[in-house]
């Protein structure tokens, strides 16, 4: 172990599910998420695993929620339409708490939309999408090593609390090349007591969604909100860069993150006091990381319209002082772009 | 220490290819390494380009201005010449490129790539050709340890022609 | 005293949901029966459907779960790939759930060749969610959404599931039953209990269509349901077995 | 004797039993009201009944149980 690789994100994502011990994969082909299931189809065989191409992604996302009812480590990977077609069974998943991992490869969106880097989905797998008051854990990796990390936490996450964990990237993510230290192959321990196995030397298992009567139903809708609210209690995680001295501060996730950092860097070296809060777990929102920024200004840079802008607005002191700056349609900003951007904003805060 | 690079051309040219053996081979001598590809919807024919940055550390995989650029075709021209750093490299596929660049403030190497692959036997080795130009105006990579990333990439009954056509295009920026 | 029938120790003492005279019942009854003759229980995982039998997971003393709607035969690949082959797995679907919503997921279970076993309840109605027409509905037949009859230039005719999903390659066996009397009763058990062999030894996707009836949704009594299904619905959905491997050249 | 047992509270009175029992003399429309609002049968003439389980198999609650008496 040790050994550095240069792998694309897909493919390190891929291995390193595979190597957190997930052996059955399904899904449906669509770009720019596809490498993940070619790279499962490849490889199930050698690990004795299985490899489902589905015929939507309304029955691939249905089947994990099967394969997890049974204990085992299960994963789709998608991209923006598909999981749109998916989130009745995130819903579903969420609910009867099946631990299953789903990668969404944002696409700009809506609708169709390019296949280049976007951030079109986060209103989708932060706030819902499907139906009925349900979280799903969702963490956004930003450089493939990341995504190499991440991988085998979204399937721990997933099993401590019996609920879906969505890993999301997008199109330059999932098809970046970068060097990167896979994480070491292990045994998925299975110590659950709620699994359908057959009902062997114990009482018989129900996964189900339905109560019998209102009162069941909010006794059941209860149990599951205490569920979420440990999870946004416990789970926030961010990176913060260069907070402290900072009067202005980037919030990104993700691809533009990554590009943020040489702004962060081409700003200092302009006298600039810029830094940056990256959330890692888009929901929980890493409200935690905002509380004590008071006196300084964020902006908030996404690959959509402005998705996390009213989260961040709901984390910091003062509202006032949130600015947005996207691009849309797979146009990604430069570090110059960002960096202009900010010395404008900059000159105009500080008049 | 940053080197950025972008090599810009047309579907099927191989230009990822090109940018992910220049990259193999930096993140080999231990450098922070991105390959950013960018496709067009179309498998063939369409716009495909990809961005290097060699490091010493992570930062953007997005390039604002590139050390040097290497542009197939008349339209990676047209869209990248822009993004050349001042005094920075434009290499340029004269087998296609009719075209001049306007600006006077950076270097302009021409090279009729898919000539030059011709020459060397094989058509299709253009994106090597360029990949060998782009090894002389580093100093990070040699040529040898090039042909080394080849013979362990490539498919071995292609791997000799590659290696020729990387040949060429490093002789023939001289 | 010697035991002529007793009611199946894999059944719960809860009461069933269903209205009175449902065939239902008599399914989950026959299922009930046969995992419990065959010693199944140990090895059972049960996937339910949305419909009227969404709360049959508390009437079995098996491992169930209850997929959304039309999805159960993707929950179930999900489970019975994960599971080792001996263990048997049960898909348990209305036709408003099989036939409207969930077409392409049992369509395509078929194709894959699924190894496990779905049992198919058609009463050419919508039951829980009040009576409306589902593509299984007769022609002229009146529900909440087609209050003047079915009509063929509008909705289309009725479709028959067995023989479709026997038409596909993945399909092992697909038979059609009924339980408006104890001889189709007997059938359906008979029928019920090859398919679960069928899955034990590794075949195909087994598919067992039961014609059952629905009093409520019918708008008639219960013994007058029977009598329908004899005379209406044998006429569009024939019994007989579809695809077998004892049987060739269908 | 032979025995016919009828769970009183499981029966949704669909009157399957009575209809299909091959003597039709055993089991008749009761008269007693359950919990639910239903009259299940009741057993008006076991000495006729031979055992033979119809009515249990055709009973969609499970509701009925049938033993044989083998003492001769």
């Amino acid at each position: 172990m040790g050994e550095k690789l240069f792998m694309q994100g897909n493919e390190a994502l891929a291995e390193s599910a595979i190597r957190a011990g997930c052996k059955f994969y399904c899904g449906y082909p669509i770009t720019p998420s596809s490498e993940i299931a070619e790279y499962y189809a490849k490889r199930m065989p050698e690990e004795n695993g299985v490899f489902i191409q589905a015929e939507t992604e309304v029955a691939a996302f249905n089947m994990i929620a099967g394969a997890t009812a049974t204990g085992n480590r299960a994963m789709t990977a998608t991209s923006g339409p598909g999981f749109s077609l998916g989130v009745e069974a995130m819903s579903f998943m969420a609910a009867a708490g099946l631990p299953a991992v789903i990668v969404d490869v944002m696409r700009p969106g809506p609708a169709d939309g390019d296949i280049l880097a976007a951030q079109g989905d986060y209103f989708q797998v932060v706030k819902g999408g499907g139906h009925g008051d349900y979280n799903t854990i969702v963490l956004a990796p930003f450089s493939v090593q990341e995504m190499a990390d991440l991988t085998p936490q979204a399937f721990e996450l997933a099993e401590k609390y019996r609920n879906p964990v969505v890993i999301v990237s997008d199109g330059m993510l999932a098809k970046m090349m970068e060097s990167v230290e896979l994480p070491e192959k292990i045994e998925q321990k299975k110590n659950f007591d709620w699994t359908l196995t057959g009902a062997k030397g114990r009482k018989h298992n129900v996964i189900t969604t339905c109560a019998t009567g209102p009162e069941q139903w909010e006794q059941f809708n209860l149990e599951l909100q205490k569920k979420f609210n440990t999870i946004a209690a416990n789970e926030q995680r961010w990176e913060a860069y260069q907070i402290e001295d900072a009067d202005f501060i980037i919030v990104a996730f993700g691809s533009v993150a990554r590009i943020a950092l040489s702004t962060i860097k081409k700003a200092r070296e302009n006298g600039l006091k810029v830094g940056m809060i990256r959330p890692i777990t888009l929901w929980p929102f890493p409200k935690k990381a905002f509380a004590e920024l008071k006196d300084k200004d964020f902006l908030v840079v996404e690959l959509n319209a402005g998705q996390m802008v009213e989260d961040v607005k709901l984390a910091v002191p003062d509202k006032e002082r949130v600015f947005f700056y996207g691009r849309l349609g797979g146009v990604t900003p430069t570090p110059d772009e960002l960096f202009n951007k900010i010395r404008e904003l900059y000159a105009k805060n500080n008049q | 220490m940053k080197h950025e690079v972008i090599f810009s051309g047309i579907g099927g040219q191989g230009v990822i290819l090109a940018g992910k053996l220049l990259c193999t081979a930096a993140a080999k001598e231990g450098y922070t390494v991105t390959l950013a590809p960018a496709y067009g919807q179309e498998k063939r024919g369409g716009r495909t380009s990809c961005q290097v940055v060699i490091s010493d550390e992570i930062g953007s995989p997005v390039i604002s201005e590139a050390d040097l650029i290497l542009v197939f075709d008349e339209k990676s021209l047209e869209d990248y010449e822009n993004k050349v750093k001042k005094d920075g490299y434009l290499l340029i596929n004269s087998s296609m490129i009719n075209i001049e660049p306007k600006r006077t403030d950076i270097k302009v190497v021409k090279i009729p790539l898919n000539d030059v692959a011709n020459e060397v036997g094989n058509a299709r080795t253009a994106n090597m050709v360029a990949l060998g130009a782009v090894l002389k105006y580093f100093d990070l990579i040699s040529l040898e340890d090039m042909k080394q990333i080849m013979a362990k990439e490539m498919k071995s009954s292609i791997v000799e022609i590659n290696q020729k056509a990387l040949q060429a295009g490093y002789d023939y920026v001289g | 005293m010697k035991v002529i029938y007793e009611r199946p120790k894999i059944l719960t003492d809860a009461y069933f949901k269903y209205c009175g005279g449902c065939g239902h019942g008599l399914v989950n009854k026959i299922i009930a029966e046969i995992l419990e003759e065959e010693k199944l229980q140990e090895k059972t995982v049960i996937v339910w459907p949305i419909g009227c039998s969404v709360y049959a997971d508390k009437y079995f003393n098996v491992d169930s779960i209850c997929a959304l709607h039309g999805r159960a035969p993707a929950v179930a690949t999900g489970i019975k790939r994960n599971l080792p082959n001996d263990n048997l797995v049960i898909v348990y679907q209305g036709d408003g759930d099989l036939v409207s919503e969930g077409m392409s997921e049992i369509i395509h279970s078929a194709i894959r060749g699924e190894k496990f076993t779905v049992i198919f309840i058609n009463n050419a109605i919508y039951g829980m969610t009040g009576g409306q027409m589902a593509p299984t509905t007769l022609l002229g037949q009146k529900t909440t959404t087609s209050p003047y009859g079915r009509k063929e230039e509008e909705s289309g005719a009725p479709v028959n599931m067995a023989e479709l999903i026997a038409n596909i390659k993945g399909c092992y066996y697909s038979e059609r039953v009924a339980v408006n009397s104890p001889r189709n009763i007997l059938a359906t058990k008979r029928a019920i209990k090859k398919a679960f062999n069928y899955q034990l030894e590794g075949k195909g996707l087994c598919f067992i269509e039961v014609l059952s009836q629905c009093p409520t949704g019918w708008g008639m009594k219960p013994l007058k349901t029977l009598e329908h299904v004899e005379k209406e619905m044998l006429k569009v959905y024939p019994l007989g077995v579809f695809k077998s491997p004892e049987v060739k050249n269908q | 004797m032979n025995s016919v047992k009828i769970n009183f509270e499981l029966c949704k009175e669909c009157e399957y039993c009575i209809n299909f029992c091959p003597k039709q003399t055993i089991l008749k429309k009761g008269e007693r009201l359950n919990k639910k609002g239903y009259y299940p049968p009741e057993v008006v003439d076991i000495e006729s009944c031979t055992a033979c389980g119809t009515c249990a198999r055709v009973c969609p609650e499970a509701a009925i149980e049938v033993y044989k008496d083998v003492t001769l």
